[in-house]
């Protein structure tokens, strides 16, 4: 290498430190011309962007062109790392414990069965937040017109309230007498048999695609995750 | 170079130092400013003031100051006072018998103290000469802050849970529950139809006899039962009728009373 | 290179990458301690931001250390460059100054011996401004008859005034070796040096209700944030 050529080198690695110190002062993407002044007159700061470009290709953070204007931003693949899970522990509210009790004692049930009980629609919300919250699933499809999903719960719920089986949810006599039902109740009230087997007879398996719920196929619902009364 | 006969009246005469003529008590943060002030004005080093000299200096400037009548505040009073006291320590030879610190340990005193607030102000002002961060240096304009993605846990116990379901499906049962009208007697109404029933008969009647109409709607039975029977015996008390039972769980023979007036 | 070494090369380079993601996202220095469970359990954070920070030598952009804490910083030398129009804000004041600077030379210090050797009363205002600008904090209480609390320095103190320990104030030698960080005359055959750690020998810990300050402890201090001379 010529002197000549080492001295540019030199200046090219001035200007180079100078853009990196811009760049990550700056409040703002900077456009190539606002840096100009503080590399002096005739500077190729495109030029010198893409070489800052290519230095920091594979680093932890990379220079970026946005629109006219450069910045340095987290490497995509590091994102992540700016993300931050936060748990909160909530108590449920009284439609989404229904909603699971029903569907806990009348599985396999469907949303219209669920309603019916409630005497109030359930929201679009409740149920995919008890199916978040892993409690409940879709367990297939109701052999009935519309094949309406039905659903039935989880390990995790059997885990997560203390239940070796569902058998183990007691029944009318036993919640009458733990005064959770009063006496004066008409002698057709029934309290189901949970079942939590493979499929029932009267349902289908789930279609291939329905894993992503039936949110698709039922559009009038309101999905604002409120119960709210019945029309 | 204070005027023997001070004149309240007009400008007291120049004091012999010149610079103490512009020094101004206000521009001072204190006493041992201003004594390092006039301690610079010797243009020696700090190590080779003339402690003695600095005392006068700050004593005659503060003799000046009250002289203008300007209240000197008192700590700068309590230094001219420990300076005074110094500069007779200097020129008195100390005592052997002498427990007091000698003038000259408290003059070094003096001279450190000058020195380390000099020395104080000297690195507080090299302090500010480094690049300082927002002014030479500089912090990540554009900082990417945490994205916060929050999760929650759900907390329902199994008697909630149970509780959920048993109230509502109570709810439903209750739902269904019409409640019969009943037609409940009032006493007014009962004691005008039993009036107007007795009427003007002084015969023993069973009462049951006069309501027969209304008993016939087993509904009503009883209603209409407990209220004749109050205001019966409120009419008793009243003394408009007379009332009889012949025997235990037997029926009531009702008449009208012959009274007074009658 | 056999792959071994290959392999812990790799580790390596993304242990660099994701400190420099890190530092580089946050304004505010970072401890070792909350960088390391982006890189999992046994890394050694220190040796890896030594690496890091050697490979940021030269350029525009620096990783200091600021007490225990480190962070990407514009380089010294480019401050001259970088100076913006709309800085100074409002300059520190003579008085403020001075105290900030005793307070760094001799803590841990107390209000009784800033006032010892600025020779003045130092009013309440200016004390609360240099804690409000966080360069200042309560360190404990002085085993002192009275237990006035003590003043030290921050790490934002450091990180303002660009400096990586107290031991590198300005003039620090040339001060100890005159004797004027102490609070006595000197010959005193210890000289006292500033003293960032937790507590000293002769420090308590403050009290529970003492992140107030000492302002209600202190009824005579005058509260009008101005010096002012003694009465």
């Amino acid at each position: 290498m010529t002197d000549g050529s080492d001295e540019r080198q030199e200046i090219v690695e001035r200007h180079l430190r100078v853009l990196e110190a811009l760049l990550f002062a700056a409040s703002e993407p900077l456009e190539p011309l606002a840096m100009l002044p503080y590399l002096g007159e005739g500077a190729d700061v495109a030029g010198l962007l893409v070489q800052l470009q290519a230095r920091y290709a594979g680093r932890g953070v990379n220079l970026v062109q946005r629109g006219d204007r450069w910045a340095f931003r987290t490497a995509e693949d590091l994102g992540f790392l700016l993300r931050r899970q936060e748990q909160e522990t909530r108590p449920l509210s009284r439609p989404a414990l229904e909603t699971l009790a029903i569907i806990a004692y009348h599985q396999p049930t469907t949303r219209a069965e669920i309603e019916e009980v409630r005497g109030v629609a359930t929201g679009k919300g409740t149920i995919d937040l008890l199916l978040e919250a892993g409690w409940i699933r879709m367990r297939g499809r109701r052999r009935t017109p519309g094949r309406p999903v039905t659903y039935g719960t989880t390990e995790a719920f059997l885990d997560h309230f203390g239940l070796e089986t569902l058998s183990d949810l007691p029944g009318l006599e036993e919640l009458k007498g733990s005064g959770l039902l009063s006496g004066r109740l008409p002698p057709s009230m029934q309290i189901p048999l949970p079942f939590g087997g493979a499929l029932r007879e009267d349902e289908d398996p789930l279609d291939p695609d329905d894993h992503d719920d039936d949110r698709d196929s039922d559009p009038d619902r309101d999905d604002d995750g409120e119960d709210h009364d019945a029309q | 170079m204070t005027t023997p006969q001070p004149d309240w009246f007009e400008t007291p005469a120049p004091p012999a130092d010149e610079d103490i003529l512009y020094v101004d008590v206000d521009g001072y943060e204190g006493p041992l400013d201003l004594l390092l002030d006039l301690a610079r004005r010797q243009k020696v080093d700090l190590s080779a003031i003339s402690v003695l000299a600095l005392a006068e200096q700050y004593l005659s400037f503060i003799e000046t100051v009250r002289e203008k009548r300007i209240e000197v505040a008192a700590d700068y009073l309590v230094m001219a006072a420990w300076l005074a006291y110094l500069k007779s320590r200097l020129m008195v030879p100390q005592a052997p018998s002498d427990d007091e610190p000698s003038g000259e340990m408290l003059a070094a005193m003096l001279q450190f103290r000058l020195k380390r607030l000099e020395a104080m102000r000297r690195v507080a002002s090299q302090l500010m000469n480094r690049p300082r961060l927002g002014f030479q240096v500089y912090a990540r304009g554009m900082p990417e802050p945490y994205q916060i993605a929050r999760t929650s846990i759900w907390e329902a116990s199994l008697y909630d849970l149970l509780k959920a379901y048993a109230s509502q499906r109570e709810r439903g049962v209750t739902a269904e529950y019409s409640p019969i009208q009943r037609t409940v007697w009032s006493l007014q109404d009962a004691r005008d139809i039993l009036q107007r029933l007795i009427g003007e008969s002084f015969e023993w009647v069973a009462m049951d006899t006069y309501l027969a109409h209304y008993l016939s709607t087993p509904a009503e039975r009883a209603t209409v039962r407990a209220s004749t029977f109050a205001s019966s015996l409120e009419l008793v008390r009243l003394g408009k009728i007379d009332m009889r039972q012949t025997e235990t769980f037997g029926p009531l023979f009702v008449r009208r009373r012959k009274g007074d007036g009658q």
